[in-house]
């Protein structure tokens, strides 16, 4: 099975290069079995392990599948610079892996009307697949900037071709936004090199030394707490991905410029792989960092909450309204994580801070789906009726019964309605952080009356009431293009009544995570 | 194996016929629709008609062209859409939705028989039959499955089974079975009939999942799924025009998403009252919260129920988040009288019931008190609103709403819950009785005015009957269950010494009284002799032809009323007390939960008799006194501010724009100006930067030496100075 | 050391012997044939020969005169020479290559001459990696420089050529000024210009000469500061690199500046500058200058018009991220910042070859040189414009491209300086993000911006050959790039005679 | 009796007044010419150092000593003469090439090119 991963990875990039040089006509043919191909790996990996001998996947320590060959590996004199070829999958980064894999390949599927310039696209696709695939997959630090950074001009490319009207602000705005952000991760990243001994990158190296990295860095003439820079450091490229109030507004430009397929992808997966920074790294690597900006993280984690929700509120354009909720959402993973790494209550509380940290993670795969079916259903509306004003519609539930079915399917499930996804993982964060930062908890959790409020007041004003003779015309989604939207409606509500198969597979790894995370409160 | 243990399938069954319904019969339906030859262009009728209904909520569909079919089959009864809140009539229903409805009422009959079964087997308490000895003391748990499990933390799906349960079964099932079978009358003809039984079904597997969660977390699904269908629900006829303005009529989709959000509003109380007990017990179960409840701090304690309380506020709709069940209404009158009168909005109560023991017991009286006041504030409040009223399921509407606030005084007052469950197990009856009796009215004349209305006694004798029944009943007079159920509360409340709340309830039994049979006169008499009941001449006020609804319809009616009455005269076969000792796991309770024979009870009944003269005085024998009071200059205000439902809804309405919308707009416009500003402002310094240092670039070579040897020279002067060669 | 001149010292001067010859031997076949081709498979071909002299070099390295020293200490042969003369002879290739079709068009002289012009200077580019001894430091800068000045000017039609080559002709000639003052300060505080001397004599300290030592430091760094651009030096660079012939320009954007850091890094080290006592704060100076290097570059490459100009404004932001590795060696002589150079420079080379030939292919089919004129270049000629964007964004620092690792891994050897040159490394990195916008701008240009006709535009053999090569070298060093630090380890130790003999 | 100073502040004299007119004369030819004055200070220099250190000994300023025989200095300075005759050369083509073009050796008005 070691090969399993690596193709994984690499395979999505070789068939975009290859389709660059096959002709245009079986081009969505290919891409389309490519990822396909790679989500069903995927889910032979997943389900392989599930009935396996081995039961779970692991944690940072333990990887599946790992492969670790020294990439780039040079000593001069006291000064050592390696680099290895580690991949490896884990609870926390598996679920990831294959909710990639499944909305790359919807959303090939997805963009099967577009015709423009259709190789490149489905190309630029392929390879933005493999270095997401790569971020989730990396076990060495170096490795992971190197794809992090992969995704960048496909994504910018993407938006800047077959996006909307302002798609040039949109692109580049994302574009800076990210650079400026991973460069101080890039920075931070140095600075934890060196400082656990400059010998190795790799993720079980810091993991195994997450808990004496302490002591303080002089800072004009002071003094700052070494993990609290670590931190921030590393955290300033996650934040903008994830995206963290203040720094969240390239997205609603970018969601809702970008064509579709690829908003399904930045909020589906692009956004994790923030939050997975996060938890893996910043809270694997330097617990002490997150404790000590804990509660201050918490608050920010509600600001995102009910600061994406209000904007949300007051949108014109579905797909912007959209994308302040997935802020809105996002907030519930920064809160669990900002909750299990609260120094309150020591080890006693281990088991909030578990279910608080499972729920985050849990929240990356649910929100994912949820806001990629979302992102879908604008899009097939948008398809049909070339416009995503929330008041120019009305009563057009009338004429695409199933389309609205599946639309308000997803609404609900993203205002947290029990018996589908997002309520699970939100009740998990919400019982777990509230024993840990109460105040913050209570914010957060009147986001979902908010949520619950502008979804249905969007759902009230473009879907119900009298048809607005406009739309007499309408057609319904046809099955092709219904066809993603149910796939995701089946996960959302296979995870949302039976989450029990994630939860096992995720929970190993995020107490290998509490442990160091535990140790650090030990240490304070 | 014995009943007990197969109590899934209570929601089981109905969860299968709505899967049925929905990939089965309502699949066929679509696919052997013809398809039309053109979309035809929406037409009006009687001033709001709807058009192109579809079934947007549940239905998935193969070509939107069948909703054309629905619109000629809509046009057809358009007329009868008129009033904007219900739906076709007398129109035939097709062999598939046909279908569909059989099915459904077949499950509910079979799930009703098994809460039968189960009820039978609580009550062989020694075994002679099942062999299962005192189960009505233990009660039963059955563990499905498990969420997932972390460290100690337990996340199951949980049922339990015991006395309480076992009530709310057989309320949900027995009701909803009727509710049902009567909608195959009603809803005949309408395009959404398949739909229609989808949701319904819906909403009887999240209603049971509510009442047998062992657990807070199961609890708290079904009490979210209520929720959804209530929506679904209230939001039937989304398409349907907006009734004309100054209309009392309710309009669908905005009442759809007022009932969700403002319950959602109640619910976020409700998640942190659960969180704030999971935190201190790490447990959601019920059983084990009772006894670890004991170690927690009194205060928090009691703040957490209180929060609690909350959801069930919203859910119950009491004061101040009673303004969404008027609205709901909206939905068919079927959906009233399951969803919004008999069974969802006693959830509240249902909650409050299955945690007595803490509320009662570990938790501060103010917990108790609390809920107490609420609810009898809300009895009397929403009885004023009550008195004004014209449409007829708007005063049945507010009656529910005081009748839920009777409940929750009966729970805070008394030392059991027996005795506000008592009454939502009567509520139950005769309130479903009622909506269905006024569903059978709008069924006949296609208007829920009451203005509309009059003398039609004569035309529809089973429903004024039945209805007649359930009037009394909600007054509080003997033999009828109301009585036995409504009046311990209020003698209970005298003798906890809580005169507030007897006042209070006391008084709001007077104000029923009143309404209720001003709106019976009102829609079946008038005035004249026998209050214009039978003889006289017409007292018709409408246009249309009302005539009886049919048997599917009315059977229904007459199954409530005899519930009704014969709960009311077991009554006297002390059947309060063997409900008590029933809920009270077979334990005898030492205090009275029936009316005894004394000043007390004569003082409750008085005051409901009075009420009912009273109405026959001004609406049968024409005492103007209400044409005075409102036209009075001291009393219009007044009256005004009942009829307007004291403006809450304006005042909410007002706070959602100005704070709720401001708020949000701030955020939007920080964003769009503020922090955006520093982003595009900080790209603009950078090429200003560049723009400036680029004019250094003059293209005069000489410069550009000099800059060279500049440099140089700063540089060596700065080395010097640094390491101290020059200055020092 | 040998005080006779025998075979081995010739031998170990082969490689630029023979490229001289090769130079000659160009220029005389272009008198007798005027077959183009002849001429240019000549001189590609004969590169070999050099080259090949090289290797045997490399392979043989314990054959050699024991200290790698010739004549008198004034070639060294080492590790660090070797590795310079192999970039030099990978960078003659390119150009040779690049330029056959661009020659005739747009320049008014013939092939032969431009190819021997070209390896005249590519032989004193070697020589200025492999001199050990001031004098022939500075014969081969002038050998490098004055056909470079020649370059400049030699095309046909256009007037900015001929100011770029006056320009650069009197600028140059005034830094070599400099430089020889510092020379000679240097000569006049050691008493002698042998490098190895040097740096033993400036042990020695007396406070006296330590000024005139300083003074020597900092004019040398401003002479060679010249060479390789570095802000305040610089201003010639933007207008020569428009001005000149594009094959020209990239012969100086790559090989001038590789030149210029040779012989740096080879007189501050290998002469022991970097460790004059007093000269701690040495340091601060390139620190400061490396700041603005980078800054200035990428902040007005932003606003750039011309795509030549815009590489020039690159190129200067690129070789403030080189400084960052000098400013680290001045710190310490840290053996990794030298490596951190050597691998940057590598990449940095392949890379901008590429780039340049994307630039040079568009100016072959429609003599444009504007970066609007690239608008839709990735549908009119897909695989050069796909090539150039790959290269720029290596530039740039995207990975998996080698340029992501260069700048990596120079920085990490200034971080790894302790706490002195974080500020440095978190300037470079947003230089770096800076730097993206306007190499992403040009790739927008190519793939997203709609051309004004759509015609294929119909690229030489040569500009496809070399990009091709291009690519695969970036992709290769890429995957290798690992090979290629621990290939040049022995390479970068060879600088340190010092740090191999503690 | 002139010392080793005396030499050294001559070429520095030498070569600030070379790199004066480098930088003030506006005629192409006259900043060559300025240019080789630096270049001759720079030769002052040189041998002006090579003679001291041949005087002391072969001591050099900083105290280092060396082989007093050699004459490094001179030979440097021989070989500066020679290249800048070299460089001079091609100066002066260039400049006459863009004499042709632009019939103006006015640096100040060679700026075709710049920002």
């Amino acid at each position: 099975m070691q090969w399993l991963l690596p193709v994984i990875v690499f395979a999505p990039a070789i068939a975009g290069v290859a389709l660059l040089l096959f002709p245009q006509r079986p081009a969505k043919l290919i891409a389309a079995g490519a990822t396909l191909a790679v989500f069903l790996l995927s889910l032979w990996l997943y389900f392989g392990l599930l009935n396996g001998s081995a039961t779970t996947f692991g944690d940072v320590l333990h990887p599946q599948w790992a492969v670790d060959e020294p990439w780039i590996n040079i000593a001069l004199g006291t000064f050592h610079f390696r680099v290895d070829y580690a991949l490896g999958a884990d609870g926390l980064s598996m679920p990831m892996i294959v909710l990639n894999a499944l909305l790359t390949f919807l959303a090939v599927v997805g963009s099967w009307h577009i015709d423009r310039r259709i190789k490149f696209y489905l190309a630029l696709i392929l390879i933005l697949e493999t270095g997401v695939m790569g971020v989730f997959a990396a076990f060495d630090l170096f490795l992971f900037i190197l794809f992090w950074e992969v995704e960048l001009i496909p994504m910018f490319l993407l938006i800047g071709i077959w996006g909307g009207a302002r798609r040039e602000y949109a692109a580049w705005k994302f574009l800076i936004y990210t650079l400026v952000g991973s460069s101080f991760t890039l920075a931070g990243i140095f600075l934890i090199y060196v400082q656990t001994g400059g010998q190795s990158a790799t993720y079980q190296h810091y993991a195994s030394v997450a808990s004496q990295l302490t002591g303080s860095l002089p800072l004009f003439g002071g003094s700052v707490s070494l993990p609290l820079v670590l931190f921030l450091l590393l955290f300033a490229g996650f934040a903008v991905k994830i995206p963290m109030w203040p720094v969240h507004t390239w997205l609603p430009d970018a969601h809702t410029e970008a064509p579709t397929a690829v908003s399904v992808l930045l909020a589906g997966v692009l956004l994790k792989m923030g939050a997975y920074g996060l938890i893996r790294i910043c809270l694997g690597f330097v617990p002490q960092g997150v404790q000590e900006i804990a509660p201050l993280l918490g608050i920010v984690a509600a600001i995102n909450v009910l600061w994406g929700a209000g904007a949300s509120m007051v949108q014109h354009d579905m797909k912007k309204m959209i994308a302040y909720a997935s802020v809105s959402h996002m907030g519930y993973v920064l809160l669990g994580v900002a909750g299990a790494a609260a120094s309150v209550g020591g080890a006693s509380l281990l088991d909030f801070r578990q279910a608080a940290l499972t729920g985050a993670t849990l929240q990356m795969f649910t929100h994912g789906a949820i806001t990629g079916m979302l992102f879908f259903c604008v899009g097939v509306l948008y398809d049909k009726a070339h416009t995503r004003e929330i008041d120019i519609f009305g009563g057009i539930a009338t004429r695409m019964p199933r389309e609205i079915t599946l639309y308000s399917i997803a609404c609900f499930a993203s205002l947290g309605l029990p018996a589908l996804a997002g309520f699970v993982a939100e009740y998990l964060v919400f019982t777990g952080t509230y024993a840990l930062l109460p105040a913050q908890t209570v914010f957060a959790v009147f986001g979902v009356v908010l949520t619950a409020g502008y979804l249905l007041w969007m759902l009230r004003r473009s879907f119900f009431g009298p048809l607005n003779l406009k739309w007499r015309g309408l057609t319904d989604a046809t099955l092709r293009e219904a066809f993603p939207l149910a796939a995701l409606a089946v996960v959302i509500l296979f995870v949302g009544i039976y989450p029990q198969p994630l939860v096992d597979l995720i929970t190993p790894a995020m107490q290998q995570t509490l442990h160091t995370v535990v140790q650090a409160l030990a240490v304070h | 194996m014995t009943p007990v243990d197969l109590v899934w399938l209570v929601p089981a069954l109905p969860l299968a016929a709505m899967l049925i319904i929905f990939f089965g019969t309502r699949m066929v339906e679509i696919a052997v629709q013809p398809r039309p030859a053109a979309v035809p262009a929406p037409t009006d009728h009687g001033g709001h008609g709807g058009h192109g209904p579809a079934d947007a909520a549940t239905t998935p569909d193969t070509e939107a062209g069948h909703d054309a079919t629905d619109q000629t089959a809509h046009t057809t009864h358009g007329a009868a859409a008129a009033g904007g809140g219900h739906g076709e009539h007398g129109g035939h229903t097709p062999f598939w939705p046909m279908l569909s409805s059989i099915i459904g009422v077949s499950a509910l009959l079979l799930s009703f028989a098994l809460s039968l079964l189960i009820l039978w087997q609580f009550l062989d308490v020694n075994g002679d039959v099942f062999h299962t000895k005192n189960l009505i003391a233990t009660g039963k748990d059955i563990h499905l499955y498990n969420w997932f499990t972390i460290g100690s933390l337990n996340y199951s799906i949980d049922f339990r089974v015991d006395t309480l349960t076992v009530v709310m079964l057989l309320v949900v099932t027995g009701v909803s079975t009727l509710v049902h079978l009567y909608s195959i009358g009603y809803m005949a003809g309408d395009p959404g009939y398949s739909r229609f039984y989808i949701e319904l079904a819906l909403f009887t597997v999240a209603m049971l999942i509510l009442v047998l969660g062992a657990n807070f977390l199961v609890l708290f699904i079904g009490w979210e799924l209520v929720g959804l269908s209530s929506y679904l629900l209230v939001g039937f006829w989304f398409y349907h025009n907006p009734p004309p303005p100054g209309s009392e009529v309710p309009y669908p989709p905005p009442a759809q998403l007022k009932a969700f959000v403002t319950t959602r509003l109640g619910d976020f109380g409700f998640l942190i009252g659960i969180l704030i007990l999971f935190t201190a017990t790490g447990t959601f179960n019920f059983i084990e919260l009772n006894t670890k409840t004991q170690a927690m701090d009194k205060g928090l304690l009691t703040l957490a129920m209180i929060l609690v309380f909350c959801g069930a506020v919203g859910k119950s709709a009491q004061f101040p988040l009673h303004v969404w069940l008027p609205d709901a209404m909206a939905g068919p009158t079927p959906v009233s009288a399951l969803i919004h009168a008999a069974t969802m909005v006693a959830a509240g109560v249902y909650l409050v019931a299955r945690l007595f023991p803490i509320y009662e017991g570990v938790a501060g009286p103010q917990a108790l008190a609390v809920v107490g006041y609420t609810g009898a504030f809300t009895a009397l409040f929403a009885a004023t609103i009550a008195l004004t009223q014209n449409d007829i399921k708007g005063v049945l509407a507010y009656s529910t709403i005081s009748q839920l606030g009777y409940m929750f005084a009966g729970l805070a007052v008394a030392d059991t819950n027996t005795v506000g469950m008592y009454h939502l197990f009567t509520h139950a009856f005769f309130k479903a009785l009622l909506f269905l009796g006024s569903g059978s009215v709008i069924h006949a004349i296609g208007a829920q005015d009451m203005r509309k209305m009059g003398g039609l006694a004569r035309f529809m004798p089973w429903t004024a009957g039945t209805i007649l029944v359930a009037t009394l009943a909600i007054s509080g007079i003997p033999p009828f269950s109301g009585f036995w159920s409504k009046d311990p509360i209020i003698t209970t409340a005298l003798e906890k010494g809580n005169y507030i709340i007897y006042g209070l309830t006391l008084f709001t039994a007077f104000l029923t009284a009143f309404y209720m049979f001003r709106l019976f006169i009102l829609t079946f008499g008038g005035q004249g002799s026998f209050l214009g009941l039978w003889g006289g001449h017409d007292q018709y006020r409408g246009d249309a032809h009302p005539r009886e609804s049919p048997r599917v319809m009315t059977f229904p009616l007459v199954v409530l009323a005899l519930a009704t009455i014969l709960i009311g005269l077991a009554g006297f076969a002390g059947f309060n007390q063997g409900f008590a000792w029933f809920l009270n796991h077979g334990v005898n309770v030492d205090f009275p939960v029936a009316p005894a024979l004394d000043a007390n009870t004569f003082i409750g009944v008085g005051a409901g008799v009075l009420g009912i003269l009273l109405a026959i005085a001004v609406y049968g024998y024409g005492l103007r006194l209400n044409v005075a009071l409102a036209s009075s200059a001291v009393t219009r205000p007044i009256y005004r501010l009942l009829y307007r439902r004291y403006f809450l809804d304006e005042l909410y309405l007002w706070l959602i724009r100005v704070v709720v919308l401001g708020l949000s707009n701030l955020c939007a416009l920080f964003d769009a100006y503020v922090i955006d500003g520093i982003v595009n402002g900080s790209a603009r310094a950078v090429r200003g930067l560049g723009n400036i240092t680029r004019r250094s670039e003059t293209g005069i070579l000489q410069n550009y030496g000099a800059a060279i040897f500049g440099g140089a020279m700063i540089i060596l002067i700065l080395v010097f100075v640094a390491t101290g060669a020059i200055g020092r | 050391m040998t005080s006779h001149i025998d075979g081995i010292q010739i031998w170990m001067l082969a490689p630029e012997l023979s490229v001289v010859l090769l130079g000659f031997l160009v220029l005389g076949l272009d008198l007798i044939t005027h077959n183009r081709r002849v001429v240019a498979a000549t001189a590609l071909i004969g590169l070999l020969i050099p080259l090949g002299f090289t290797l045997s070099l490399v392979v043989k390295q314990d054959a050699l005169t024991p200290d790698h020293t010739a004549f008198f200490h004034m070639l060294v042969v080492d590790g660090y020479a070797l590795f310079f003369q192999f970039l030099f002879l990978v960078i003659g290739f390119g150009v040779l290559l690049v330029s056959y079709g661009y020659v005739e068009k747009f320049l008014r002289v013939t092939i032969g001459e431009y190819y021997s012009i070209i390896l005249l200077s590519l032989a004193g580019m070697m020589l200025m990696a492999s001199t050990g001894e001031l004098i022939s430091v500075y014969i081969s800068l002038e050998l490098t420089s004055i056909p470079l000045y020649i370059l400049a000017g030699l095309s046909r039609s256009d007037t900015r050529s001929a100011e770029a080559a006056v320009k650069y002709v009197l600028l140059g000639a005034m830094s070599s000024a400099i430089l020889l003052y510092g020379m000679a300060l240097l000569y006049g505080a050691t008493g002698t210009t042998d490098l190895t001397e040097i740096a033993r004599n400036t042990q020695a300290a007396l406070s006296s000469g330590n000024l005139v030592l300083l003074a020597a430091d900092v004019f040398i760094f401003t002479g060679f500061g010249f060479k390789i651009s570095a802000v305040p030096f610089h201003m010639w660079a933007p207008d020569i690199y428009e001005g000149a012939p594009t094959p020209s320009t990239l012969f100086f954007s790559v090989g001038s500046k590789a030149a210029g850091f040779a012989a740096l890094l080879r007189v501050f080290i290998f002469g022991g500058l970097a460790a004059i006592s007093g000269g701690t704060y040495l340091w601060v100076m390139v620190a400061i200058v490396a700041a603005v290097t980078m800054t200035l570059g990428n902040v007005v490459a932003l606003l750039q018009t011309n795509i030549k100009r815009m590489m020039a404004y690159s190129s200067i932001g690129q070789a403030g991220y080189l400084l960052v590795g000098f400013a680290a060696i001045m710190i310490s002589n840290s053996p990794a910042g030298n490596l951190g150079i050597l691998a940057f420079l590598a990449v940095y080379v392949v890379t901008n070859i590429g780039a340049f030939t994307g630039i040079i292919g568009l100016a072959d089919a429609t003599g444009k040189e504007n970066i609007r004129d690239f608008d839709g270049l990735g549908r009119r000629a897909p695989f050069i414009a796909a090539g150039m964007g790959l290269c720029l964004l290596s530039l740039a620092g995207i990975p998996p491209m080698a340029g992501f690792w260069g700048k990596l891994f120079i920085l990490l050897t200034a971080w790894n300086q302790g706490s002195a040159l974080t500020w440095l490394v978190v300037l470079g990195l947003i230089n770096s993000a800076i730097s993206i916008v306007y190499y992403a701008n040009v790739v927008w240009r190519m793939f997203v911006a709609e051309p004004e006709k759509r015609d294929r535009l119909a690229m030489s053999g040569s500009v496809t050959l070399t990009m091709a090569v291009a690519v695969v070298g970036i992709l290769a060093l890429t995957i290798a790039f690992g090979f290629l630090l621990t290939g040049l380890g022995g390479g970068a130790g060879g600088l340190f005679p010092t740090a191999t003999t503690p | 009796m002139i010392t080793l100073n005396h030499f050294l502040v001559l070429g520095a004299v030498l070569f600030v007044i070379g790199l004066f007119g480098a930088l003030s004369k506006r005629n192409a030819v006259a900043i060559l010419m300025s240019i080789e004055i630096m270049l001759n200070a720079v030769n002052v220099t040189l041998v002006a150092f090579a003679s001291a250190i041949l005087n002391h000994g072969g001591k050099a300023l900083n105290g280092a000593t060396v082989d007093s025989s050699r004459l490094t200095g001179q030979i440097f300075a021989v070989f500066i003469i020679t290249v800048a005759a070299a460089e001079a050369s091609v100066a002066l083509a260039m400049i006459i090439a863009i004499y042709r073009r632009r019939n103006t050796i006015d640096v100040g008005e060679i700026n075709l090119m710049r920002w």
